[in-house]
Formats: C-alpha cells, sequence, structure tokens
C-alpha cells in the first residue's frame, strides 16, 4: 500500500509568512506538496472554526503561519492568534483529536528556510499520526 | 515629413521630459517621472521596450525570473496616461536651453501601420526571409518582418527593410497578402518628430564588447565558446533552445563548463574598467546550469570575486557549497579547441604556493566580456553636448547633484553612467526623477 | 451562477516544466461555473493579458481567475486587465502556482500537477463567491518625515524641499551630517565633505519648508500612506508631526572590532574612521598596513561591505599625499574596486607604489608589538610565502553594521530588517528603495553599505518615491475593509475589544444596537471577523463564506480523491 | 416573603421567576401589586436566559429575579460584554439543593446574597471528565463521536443557554457546519464549545434540555478546565476582562522562535 499522503490547510498573512513563502520559492527550497495555501490578510482574522469546520471535515493537519511576534503589520493582530489557537488545540484534545494536527507558527519575510523547515517537519508530524480518524468517522 | 509634439510645455499643457532608452533604467525613470505628473516621451532605438534585462534568463542574487518581474513595468508603460512611447526612433537632434529644449526623434520607418496591427504574427509565419536574430544573440534566426521577442512593448511587427525582398528587390509582398488587418506599408518614410521638452534623461545602457578582438579567450576560434549573454538566452524558456543547455559543436549537453571573467575588461590593452556584475552574473549562471544539467560542474575563472552587494557573499558561498562551483582566482592564457570542432583547451596559471601552467578541457566555455557604452550613445552624448569620462560613459561630475551630466537639463542613469547592476539602475532612475522634479521647480 | 475564466500560466518553463499545465487547464473546465479555461506561455506578457481580455469578452466572464505566481508582484497587472476587459478587478483571484508550486516541488512533477489543480479550484470556488467593490479615495497630507539626518536623509531632505515640499529632518544627534562630518574627503573623486554638506545645508537653510529637528528621536508612528503621525521626542518635548510619507535614512555604524588583531589593546591599531580623524589634523604616518575583511566575510557575518577597499584605496592615496615617503600596504582578501572610478583609484594606488598583498580566511594575519613599532606577519597567497611588515599604523578596515536602535525603527514603521539588521526593502531587484508598507522609503547605508554617489542617488530615488503621493494629492484605500451584517450582529462588543485600530463601535440603527466599522480607520487586518461569534464581521473579499468554500473545496478534491 | 423582598427591601418593579400555572411550572414575569403565584425554587432552570429574552421590552423597569450562583456569573458575562445594565437587575439570591448541585456535579454552588435556601458544599469533579481524559484519545474520540451521533440538532442547548446572546445562530448556517442533516458531526459542537469557552458557567441547562442526553456539560467544564490552565480564567469573574480570547490581556508578549 502506498504511503499516506496528507492533506494539510495553511493560512498565511500577506506581509509575512506568505511573503516567506514566496521566498522559500524564489530561492527554490524544496518541500513536500501535501500544504494549501490560504492568503489572509493577518493571522488575527482566521476563524478558529476554519481549522475546527477543517478538521472535522477530515482534512490531516492546518498550519497557522503569521508574522513574529511584535512583527505584526497590523501591531497586535498575532498577539491575539496566539491566544485563540491553544484553546482550539485544548479542545481537539479534550475530544480526542492530537492537538499537533493543528500548528501555530511564525515566518517572517526573510525566512524562506523557516518556512521550508516548518512546512517539512508539519507534514512529517502529520504523517507519524496517520491519517485525520474522523474521516473514517460517519456521522 | 515633420510633425510636432507641442512647444515646450506652456502654462497650460504638462512639462514634457524626453527619456532616451527602453531598458529597466528608462523604463522605471519614465514611470516615475510620469507618476509625479510630467509628460514623458519614451524613446527606443529597438521595436519594444525591455532592453537587455529582458534578455536574462534570471536574476541575481534571489533568481528571480527576469521577464516575470520586468514584463509588469512594460506593460504600465504601455499604459501609463503620462507615458509616449517612440520605439524603433532614434533621437536626431537637439536644439536649445533647459527648460526649453527641442528634441528631434525619427520614427524609423517599420512599414507597418501601427494602429491597425494587431501582432497576430500570421506575417512572420508566412515571411520567407530568414536573418540573424538579435534578441537571441545570433543563436537563431527571425524573419524579415518580425517580432523581437514574445513579450515585446508594444506588440506590434516591424519590417526589417535591409533584408525585405519587397522593399530591396520589389518580390515577395507575402506579408502584405496575408495581413487581415492591412497593416502592411511598404512606401512607409522615416517621420521625424519635434518634441518640445524641459529636460532629457539618457538611459542608453550597455552593449558587450567585440570579444573577436581577443582570439586568444576563444571567440570565433573554438564553436563551443558563447559569450554569457548568449548563455542566459540558452538557460531561458523561450530562447533559442527551450532552455535546454547545450554546445553549438555536436549539439551534447555539456558537463563541464567554464567561465572566463574579465575578458577584455580591466585589461590596460582594451577596457581599464570593472563591469560591475559579471562576478555575480557568472556565479548566478553557474547556479543556473545545475537547474538544468544536474551534473554539470562550473568552474569560473576570476581575478577579484567582487560580490560586494546585498546578498551576494552568501549567493557566492551557496554556489560552492550546493552547486559544486569552483572558483580559480587565475586569467586563463590561451583558449584552443579541445578535438576537432568540440570542446576547448583552457591553458592558466594555478598561482598559490606550486603555481604551475595546467591545460584543463572543458565541454563548453563562457566568456564575461567588458560592458561598454552603447552603440550609438556617444554620438548622442556630443548631441546633448554632455561630456564622456576616459572609459567613455557619460560623466556626471557633480556629488551634489550625482544624476547630472555636465549639460544642464541633462540628466544620466543606469550603465549609460557607469557600470552597475539592476537595483543600483532602478535606484539611480527613480533618483533622475526627483531631480527632473527639482530642475522643473526651480524653473518653474 | 458565476460566469468564470481560469487563465493557467506557464511562465516559460518555470511552471510548465514542472506543472503538467494542460492537464491543469482540462481539469479548471470541469470545475462548477468555469465556461472557458485556457493557458499562455506568459500570461503577464501583452499577448497573454489580450488573450485574457478578449476572453472575458467573448464569453462576457464575471469572473477571472489566473494561475501563476505570486499575487504580491502581480495581482495589480490583472486586476487592470479586468477592469479594462469591463469587469470590477475586485471580480478577479489569483491563483500562486509558481512559489508556491513548481519551484518548490521540482522533482515530482505529478503531486505538483495535482496540488496545482486543487489550488486552482480552490481559486475558483473563492472566485464564484467574490462580490464587486467600490475603492475609497483618501487625502494625502503634503508633509515629508525624513529619519536621519546622514548624508542620506540630507540629500532626501534638500530634494523634498527643492520639490517645494514640507520636510521634517529628524537627527538624534545634536549636529546634522553623521558619518559626512567624520570624513573629510569623499572617494573618488577627492571631494571634500565640507563643502558637500554647506551645500545641501543651504537648500535647507534657506527654505521655510524645511524643518530641522535636533536631539531627537522617533518614538511613535500611527497611520498609513498619506495619513501618517510621526510622534518625535525634541530633547524632551513631544512633537505630533501629521505626514504623508516617511523616509528612513538612519544610516549604519563603523564594526569595533574589539579584540581582533590587538585592536583595543595594541597601541596603533586603528580603525579607518580614527585614520579619518589622524589625516583630517594632518597627520599622516610613515607605514602604514590596512587590513581588509577585519569582522566581514568570515561565517557569523558573510557579507562584503562593499566599501571598506575603496575606502582604504582612497586613505591610501591621501597617505601619500601628505607623506609622499610613506610606506603603505593593503593586505586584502579581494580588492572591490568595482566600476569605473574605484577601478581607477586601484590603479593609482598601485601606480603610486602601495603594496597589495593578498591573505586567505585560513591563513589569518598576526600583529604584534615589536621593539617600538606593529609587526604584521602575513601568508601572501599570491607569492605563496610568508612576509612580515613593520607599521607605524595598522587600520583595520572593518564593515559598516546596523545601527543598534534600528530595531525600534522597524518595530515601530513594522518594517522588516534582514537577517544583519539592515532593513530589508520591498524586493531587492527593482524596489530598492520601498518598504512593502506604502508610504514609508528607505534610503542609505541603513538599506546596505553604499559609497556617497550611491547613498545620494538612493536618497533621490526615495525622495522622488515619497514625492508622487503627495503631489498627486491622493491615495486610493484598496476595498479590504470590514463590516457588519446587521441581521446577525448581536452587539456583543468582541470585534470593538479586538480591532487594533479602534475603528469598530456599537452604535443604534434603527433601534438596534449594532457594530459599526469606520472605513478610514479599517486597515483591514480581519481580527474583528475572527472575534465575532455570530459570523457578523466579514472582510471584504476575505468573506468566511469564500473562505469557507475554499476549504470545502480542498476537501472535495484532496479527500474525495482518496476514496 | 418573596413579594416584600422583592418589591419593598430590593424595590424592584418586575419579579421574573419559575411559579406554578396551567398546572405546569414556568418563568413568569409578575408587576408590582399583581397577584403572586406559587414560587418555585426547587426547579433548575435558567431564569437569565428569559431575562436576555425580556430584557429590550421593560424599559427603564427594575427586575428581580431569583438568582443562582451559575445566574450571578451569567449576568455578569453579559455585562461585561454591555448587553445588560447591572443596576437594573436586582438579584435574589437563590442557594442550591445538595441534589441540585450533586446534579450539576457543581464546584461554585453559593451566591454572594443567599436569601433563599441553605448554602451546600460544592459538589466534587466531574468523574466523567476525568475517566474521559484518562482515557487513551482513541477511546476518548469514540465516546465523544458516539454522543454526537445521538444529536439530531434541535438547538435546545443554545435555546437554553444563557450566554448564548445571538439572534440566528452560526451553527445553522453551513459556512462552518458543513456536514448536510443530521446529526451534525464534530464541528457543530467544538464550534458551539469554542463560542462557549471564555463565557461558559457551567449551569448545565445545555445538559439537562439535551433530548439526547449527551454529557455537555462535561464537555463545558473540560473547556473549563483548560481556559483555567491557559490564562487563569473563570467565568463570571468580574475583575476579568472578557472576551478573553478578543483581548490582549495574559497573552504571551514574547515569542521564543524570533531571531534566535
Amino acid at each position: 500500500m502506498t504511503e499516506f499522503e496528507p492533506t494539510i490547510l495553511a493560512f498565511c498573512c500577506n506581509w509575512c509568512s506568505y511573503a516567506g513563502a514566496d521566498l522559500a520559492g524564489v530561492s527554490r527550497l524544496q518541500m513536500p506538496p501535501n500544504v494549501h495555501i490560504v492568503r489572509v490578510m493577518c493571522s488575527a482574522s482566521v476563524k478558529p472554526e476554519y481549522a475546527i469546520k477543517a478538521i472535522s471535515q477530515g482534512i490531516d493537519g492546518v498550519l497557522v503561519l503569521g508574522c513574529h511576534i511584535g512583527d505584526c503589520h497590523y501591531m497586535t493582530g498575532n498577539h491575539r492568534t496566539a491566544k485563540r489557537f491553544p484553546v482550539v488545540q485544548k479542545l481537539l484534545e479534550d475530544v480526542g483529536i492530537d492537538k499537533t494536527r493543528l500548528r501555530l507558527d511564525w515566518v517572517s519575510a526573510a525566512e524562506g528556510e523557516k518556512f521550508q523547515k516548518v512546512v517539512t517537519e508539519f507534514v512529517e508530524d502529520v504523517k507519524r499520526l496517520g491519517p485525520n480518524p474522523l474521516k473514517e468517522v460517519r456521522f | 515629413m515633420h510633425k510636432d509634439v507641442g512647444q515646450s510645455g506652456g502654462l497650460a499643457m504638462k512639462q514634457k521630459v524626453v527619456v532616451i532608452g527602453g531598458g529597466i533604467a528608462g523604463i522605471q525613470a519614465s514611470l516615475d517621472i510620469a507618476d509625479l505628473g510630467y509628460e514623458v516621451h519614451l524613446v527606443e532605438r529597438s521595436p519594444s521596450i525591455g532592453g537587455r534585462m529582458a534578455q536574462l534568463d534570471k536574476t541575481f542574487p534571489t533568481n528571480d525570473c527576469s521577464m516575470c518581474i520586468l514584463s509588469p513595468k512594460m506593460i504600465m508603460c504601455a499604459g501609463h496616461e503620462n507615458i509616449h512611447l517612440h520605439t524603433y526612433s532614434e533621437v536626431t537632434g537637439v536644439t536649445g536651453k533647459f527648460p526649453k529644449l527641442k528634441v528631434t526623434v525619427k520614427h524609423k520607418a517599420r512599414y507597418i501601420n501601427i494602429a491597425r496591427c494587431t501582432g497576430c504574427g500570421d506575417c512572420v509565419a508566412k515571411c520567407p526571409v530568414k536573418v540573424m536574430n538579435e534578441f537571441e544573440e545570433g543563436l537563431s534566426k527571425r524573419k524579415a518582418i518580425y517580432l523581437p521577442f514574445p513579450q515585446a512593448v508594444p506588440r506590434k511587427v516591424t519590417i526589417d527593410a535591409e533584408h525585405c525582398r519587397m522593399i530591396t528587390e520589389k518580390k515577395c509582398g507575402v506579408c502584405k497578402k496575408v495581413c487581415q488587418a492591412g497593416a502592411i506599408d511598404y512606401e512607409q518614410k522615416d517621420e521625424f518628430v519635434k518634441i518640445g521638452a524641459a529636460a532629457v534623461v539618457i538611459a542608453t545602457g550597455f552593449d558587450l564588447s567585440d570579444t573577436s578582438k581577443l582570439p586568444q579567450h576563444g571567440m570565433g576560434v573554438c564553436k563551443d565558446v558563447v559569450t554569457s549573454l548568449q548563455l542566459e538566452r540558452i538557460l531561458s524558456a523561450s530562447g533559442p533552445t527551450g532552455g535546454h543547455l547545450v554546445r553549438a559543436s555536436d549539439g551534447m549537453e555539456p558537463k563541464k563548463l567554464a567561465f572566463v571573467q574579465c575578458v577584455g575588461s580591466r585589461d590596460a590593452k582594451a577596457f581599464r574598467y570593472c563591469s560591475s556584475v559579471c562576478c555575480m552574473y557568472a556565479t548566478k549562471e553557474a547556479i543556473l546550469v545545475r537547474e538544468h544539467v544536474p551534473d554539470i560542474n562550473s568552474t569560473i575563472f576570476y581575478m577579484d570575486m567582487r560580490a560586494t552587494g546585498k546578498g551576494f557573499q552568501e549567493f557566492v558561498l551557496r554556489a560552492q557549497a550546493n552547486y559544486g562551483v569552483r572558483y580559480i582566482r587565475s586569467r586563463p592564457a590561451i583558449v584552443q579547441p579541445a578535438h576537432g570542432e568540440s570542446g576547448v583547451l583552457v591553458t592558466y596559471e594555478t598561482g598559490g604556493a606550486a603555481s604551475e601552467q595546467l591545460t584543463e578541457e572543458f565541454d563548453m566555455l563562457v566568456v564575461c566580456p567588458a560592458l561598454v557604452p552603447s552603440k550609438g550613445s556617444v554620438e548622442l552624448a556630443e548631441l546633448m553636448g554632455a561630456r564622456l569620462g576616459e572609459d567613455r560613459f557619460i560623466m556626471t561630475p557633480s556629488l551634489r547633484n550625482p544624476v547630472d551630466s555636465t549639460k544642464k537639463g541633462v540628466l544620466v542613469c543606469g550603465f549609460a553612467g557607469e557600470p552597475m547592476d539592476i537595483p543600483d539602475s532602478v535606484a539611480q532612475a527613480s533618483g533622475v526623477a526627483a531631480r527632473v522634479a527639482e530642475l522643473l521647480q526651480e524653473a518653474g | 451562477m458565476a460566469r468564470t475564466g481560469v487563465f493557467i500560466c506557464h511562465c516559460g518553463h518555470n511552471i510548465a516544466s514542472i506543472v503538467a499545465v494542460e492537464e491543469v487547464v482540462k481539469f479548471a473546465r470541469t470545475l462548477p461555473g468555469v465556461v472557458v479555461a485556457d493557458h499562455n506561455l506568459y500570461s503577464c506578457s501583452e499577448e497573454g493579458l489580450s488573450a485574457i481580455k478578449t476572453s472575458i469578452k467573448q464569453n462576457n466572464l464575471d469572473r477571472v481567475v489566473v494561475a501563476a505566481c505570486t499575487p504580491r508582484t502581480h495581482e495589480p497587472l490583472f486586476r487592470k486587465i479586468c477592469e479594462e476587459a469591463g469587469i470590477n478587478k475586485y471580480l478577479f483571484e489569483f491563483v500562486n502556482i509558481r512559489e508556491h508550486c513548481s519551484w518548490i516541488h521540482a522533482k515530482e512533477p505529478g503531486p505538483a500537477t495535482e496540488k496545482a489543480k486543487r489550488l486552482v479550484a480552490m481559486g475558483v470556488s473563492k472566485a464564484a463567491l467574490l462580490e464587486p467593490q467600490a475603492e475609497t479615495e483618501s487625502s494625502v497630507t503634503p508633509t515629508a518625515v525624513v529619519i536621519g539626518g546622514g548624508l542620506a536623509g540630507l540629500t532626501a531632505a534638500a530634494s523634498l524641499v527643492a520639490q517645494d515640499i514640507d520636510t521634517h529632518l529628524v537627527e538624534q544627534e545634536g549636529e546634522i551630517g553623521g558619518h559626512l562630518s567624520r570624513v573629510s574627503v569623499l572617494a573618488p573623486e577627492f571631494d571634500e565633505s565640507r563643502k558637500l554638506l554647506d551645500s545641501l545645508m543651504s537648500g535647507l537653510a534657506g527654505s521655510e519648508k524645511a524643518h530641522i529637528h535636533l536631539r531627537s528621536k522617533l518614538k511613535d508612528v500611527h497611520g498609513f500612506v498619506g495619513n501618517f503621525e510621526v510622534t518625535i521626542d525634541e530633547h524632551g518635548k513631544e512633537l505630533k508631526i501629521p505626514a504623508g510619507a516617511i523616509l528612513v535614512a538612519t544610516g549604519a555604524q563603523e564594526f569595533q572590532p574589539v579584540g581582533e588583531y590587538g585592536f583595543g589593546e595594541l597601541q596603533g591599531t586603528i580603525t579607518q574612521l580614527d585614520l579619518e580623524k589622524m589625516l583630517s589634523e594632518g597627520k599622516a604616518p610613515n607605514r602604514t598596513v590596512f587590513i581588509q575583511c577585519v569582522g566581514s566575510r568570515q561565517p557569523g557575518r558573510e557579507y562584503c561591505s562593499r566599501i571598506c577597499c575603496n575606502t582604504s584605496l582612497k586613505n591610501a592615496l591621501r597617505i601619500l599625499d601628505l607623506n609622499p615617503k610613506a610606506a603603505v600596504t593593503i593586505i586584502h582578501r579581494d580588492i572591490m574596486s568595482y566600476g569605473t572610478a574605484w577601478e581607477e583609484l586601484y590603479r593609482r594606488a598601485s601606480e603610486r607604489g602601495v603594496r597589495f598583498l593578498r591573505y586567505a580566511l585560513a591563513n589569518p594575519t598576526k600583529v604584534t608589538r615589536k621593539d617600538g613599532s606593529l609587526l604584521v606577519e602575513v601568508y601572501d597567497e599570491t607569492l605563496a610565502e610568508r612576509i612580515n611588515v613593520e607599521a607605524d599604523v595598522v587600520v583595520l578596515a572593518t564593515p559598516m553594521v546596523s545601527r543598534e536602535n534600528s530595531g525600534d525603527v522597524s518595530k515601530m514603521l513594522k518594517v522588516p530588517r534582514d537577517k544583519y539588521g539592515f532593513f530589508l526593502e520591498a524586493h531587492v531587484k527593482l524596489r530598492p528603495v520601498e518598504f512593502a508598507t506604502d508610504g514609508v522609503f528607505i534610503c542609505g547605508s541603513a538599506r546596505w553599505p553604499s559609497s556617497a554617489k550611491e547613498v545620494m542617488c538612493q536618497a533621490l530615488a526615495a525622495a522622488a518615491k515619497a514625492a508622487i503621493p503627495i503631489k498627486r494629492g491622493k491615495v486610493i484605500i484598496e476595498a479590504i475593509t470590514a463590516w457588519a451584517d446587521p441581521d446577525k450582529c448581536a452587539a456583543c462588543g468582541n470585534c470593538v475589544t479586538a480591532c487594533p485600530y479602534e475603528a469598530v463601535e456599537i452604535a443604534t440603527q434603527d433601534g438596534k444596537q449594532i457594530a459599526k466599522v469606520n472605513d478610514a480607520q479599517c486597515k483591514g487586518c480581519g481580527a474583528c471577523v475572527a472575534a465575532c461569534p455570530n459570523d457578523a464581521m466579514q472582510q471584504r473579499g476575505f468573506t468566511t463564506r469564500q473562505l469557507g468554500a475554499m476549504i470545502d473545496s480542498l476537501v472535495k478534491n484532496a479527500l474525495e480523491a482518496e476514496q | 416573603m418573596l413579594p416584600e423582598l422583592a418589591f419593598d427591601k430590593l424595590g424592584a418593579d418586575l419579579l421574573l421567576a419559575m411559579c406554578e400555572g396551567h398546572g405546569n411550572v414556568g418563568p413568569i414575569v409578575i408587576s408590582k401589586g399583581e397577584k403572586m403565584a406559587k414560587v418555585r425554587t426547587d426547579v433548575p432552570y435558567q431564569l437569565v436566559t428569559i431575562l436576555t429574552n425580556i430584557y429590550p421590552f421593560i424599559g427603564q423597569k427594575k427586575l428581580a429575579l431569583l438568582c443562582r450562583r451559575c445566574d450571578e456569573k451569567a449576568l455578569a458575562e453579559l455585562e461585561k460584554r454591555g448587553l445588560v445594565d447591572e443596576k437594573r437587575v436586582l438579584r435574589i439570591g437563590l442557594a442550591c439543593s445538595a441534589d441540585q448541585i450533586k446534579a450539576c456535579r457543581c464546584s461554585d454552588p453559593v451566591p454572594s446574597v443567599v436569601h433563599i435556601g441553605a448554602p451546600g458544599k460544592p459538589a466534587g469533579e466531574d468523574e466523567l471528565m476525568n475517566k474521559l481524559l484518562a482515557m487513551p484519545s482513541e477511546e476518548r474520540l469514540k465516546f465523544w463521536t458516539a454522543q454526537f451521533r445521538k444529536c439530531n440538532k434541535c438547538f435546545a442547548c443554545t435555546l437554553n443557554c444563557p450566554v448564548c446572546f445571538c439572534d440566528d445562530c452560526v451553527l445553522e448556517e453551513r459556512t462552518f457546519v458543513a456536514e448536510k442533516g443530521i446529526p451534525p458531526g464534530m464541528s457543530f459542537h467544538l464550534i458551539r464549545t469554542f463560542h462557549l469557552s471564555d463565557k461558559c458557567v457551567e449551569c448545565g441547562e445545555c445538559e439537562r434540555s439535551c433530548p439526547a442526553g449527551i454529557p455537555l456539560l462535561t464537555l463545558r467544564k473540560m473547556a473549563a478546565k483548560d481556559m483555567k490552565a491557559l490564562y487563569g480564567f473563570v467565568s463570571g469573574d468580574k475583575k476579568k476582562v472578557s472576551p478573553l480570547l478578543t483581548t490582549l490581556e495574559g497573552e504571551p508578549m514574547e515569542d521564543e522562535c524570533h531571531e534566535c
């Protein structure tokens, strides 16, 4: 049987992490093709509902990437992101879904390598976890 | 025939600025001057704007696709309400003094009714005459009626009168037959336009020096020697080989490639100065060839590795660490064919403790020639009354006003002033815009 | 039902050599609402653009999706084309299959193609829900603030004033000039820096447009292009300056090579600026050795500081002018005398008998004190032998490094820096003096070590860029602001507390309490959207339905493929 | 005695309480001077839920209501969000009976002022919660999915929730709850839990009113535990700014991986 290829959804803020992803591309940094980026203006605009929606529909992992704390283009946006997502991770844990399926991290516009590292690590982590169990659960 | 494009902008109308040269420097200068609210007349000798940057495959040190970042600016130029493009045109005369200069621009007959041509290319397909393709650095042929390159702006064909059989021998006329737009006009004549301009910007860029004058570097002696700009075309997806790296003699994919720096530059017998960009573009090309031929190895023969810009040193280190690029500090003495027509033998001093003369074989050799002021820029400067420096670049002697030539109201940016890379040219071009605004403010 | 057109770009080989473009086109044709799907060699070429335009008209499309490179560089171009073809530019959606696909999956064409399909599908599903938007215009304060009174700041300010623009020059020291006042002559032409300084100052002194703030520090910056409020601390007093544009010209500083080559311990080992001081006092040592790349081009500080070699060449010649009998040696790794003028300087130095020795990083040079004079032991790579040079003065040519306070400036202005602390421009190739943030510009050595002439050209460039919005008198605000759906809003105030810009308030509308967004203050971050428990808060161009649809699309195309 | 307390002592114009009427027990609003129906304090019900519904219509009148500790907390959360005015809502402290405390696994049963009933002891921790947390996550997931399968999306949990204040609920739409039909699946319950995470008062009304008997209170208690662990947040605590997750209070100001 072929190796499990996770489907991963990523939210990148326009100013830092999306630019970082672009830089990774420009620098031709190779990484696994499992991650699908949705561009948002700021990580603070990423509703936890999106992550919950995706995971409960069987998406194997969700990445939320913002500017480094202190670098947010909107001053304090990512502070709110940093506050919200740990709660969602806990809630996932509470109902028995591994919280590492949801990862929050910071990538600056100058960090192509960091982007590559985060994506590669995350894909490996999710592969280790195996398919999202909710895929099998039919309500 | 004569036409007048307004006298030097009266109160009612926008003041006009003529920018000469449609390369990245001229384009950037035009965009910024136009954005500042002045009327720009951008004069480009060839049928399309874009200049040298349009010929490049990628740009150092980020390896951004050159056309990808240039193309939007070319199109912005064409679409800008304050910019008038005069392509396939030359400045033939200047009279008057700042801020009342009168510039004469010759619209060379392209034998095409620009308004009608859609750039569909039907005529090009049918044209029977094949001639050397300048844009492809002579590596391929184009037709006598042609579009210089796919992203050309404006997207209008041009008839090369020298080679068109209809114009030279009154035979053929195929293009006229196939053109549904009725854009072909064999009777078209050169047109002269007078522009009343307050200031002139010279951004005429560079040419490659003639390497055939330096046979010791193998140019013209060995088939498998190309210039760095030819290599850019070979590597380009839209280039003559469709982006496949092959050598001329036998079409083989080279596995061992050499670059020779300072060919004709930093050389008392040829050009004394340093062309500023060769160390970096050679490094870039050495990295790029790996992306085309994974098992290729490149060697760069250099004098001083001048990686002085942002991210340049790191770029060189990456080339050594990840792309197996070998840097040898030496100036090859002789380059000759290896066996028969194929390959090249490079003889050089190894330097260092046990310095000895080595002869090494390479599949292909890339020469990095001195970059010289572009053809006609010297005459143009004389026309303008702007002095040239010893190295024939246009002088900008006053540090206080670093983009001013010796003639008031005549400004210089990019390679025309001295060798520099793209970011410096772009910065200077924007700088020129500020200087134009200052001067016109002063002139009132 | 939307009428969507999908256009996939080959980008020459950049995309097409990895992603099977035709396959993606075929797939796109099967997507809901797609009436036409096509591909171009270069979508951004005039050919590609006119093809898109024609297709919009022929198929009367009301949504356009382009799958190519990054919206960060090309979105404006394609939006413009949509407008020209007669549809609202906010009905355009960009899909990045180059930076985020072909370039980073170069070894996996198959999976890359599948990913490209999914990304296109996501884009199409969002596009279907896009709505036309109208942009709002905002006025521009006709004032510029220049931070830093060195050569860069001074040149920029002088140019802005010469363009008749109200300009505030903010300098933290007690006097204008920065390094310029610590260097007496400027290479390559040996201009007197004093003269240059005076001439630049005279441009400012005379004008009522110029406002110079000495002993002043940047304290706070608010607002956006055209409408900044810059707060400075002018020796104790706080001053608020409304500004349309901000120029960063904070310069760089000389690296102090403490502990290297006995700097600080051995008497006679000095830096370039120390030497400048000596020379300005007319003192020229008999035996001088310059050591290049001290603290640069080595692990930890890999970069070449661009100007050190040329500064050494300049000072070598000045020593010989003052003291023709002097012996001068320059110990280097590569002489960075690029271009015409610097190479000329190098040539003159050699002709005047300056001795050049080349060392390698692997064979470091040693400096010791031996009976009254300094002894420099160097292994010369060219002659391949160890050479001892005696010297009275050893000049350690150190790199320019970023200023300590550049971090604060970067935080206050929300502009990025590279790993060495130099400011990071919007695009290294084509936007050298701009930041990604509109209305904020960068010039001089704060961006990268540069020669006097380069610094001045950049300063002029930044002045031109800053002048553009000011001369225009207006900026257009992108329609990505937030709004609250009155039917859903429960006035819980989450959005009010979430907004970093106090742009949201609870107001009464036809007897009902609901959230109201002030467009002028809203910067389109969407923090309020995530805070809203009831999906009442929405951001233009990023509505929850649009993003939700993208997620559904990914679920459909990725997971159903699995089964 | 209740009328005197409400209208004379506290000076209310209206009284909201659970009363007998038409052979049934339900929430009733009595105006000053009106004939009193029989008040029942043994029936657990979140009068605050009723309050939020009638609040817009009582104008400037003062309303007194029978207030358990959880009602107090709910009021506090609503006041923090500017949805009710403290001065117009008068509390009649009602201490829960031992059985009620036990049923709610309530850890904080005593109102600030007790007018009716005797203060009872807090119940121990939620056994089910501890049992679930002790399980391996696969087991836990099995448990919850089995529970959520029973959901028939009747919205009783939201309708009877004292701190659910939205008019129409986002869970009714397909934007986030993508699954078609019934049962709604995981997102429905997770999103609701997240929305409640910084305001749930653990009154247990959702669990009581759930016809499918899903142990929703246990789920809430898990979330409450998380919020306490993460931010020391306890609902109904007036000193704590709310909505916690939108403020900058107590969130990490430094970012470890930054430039290190």
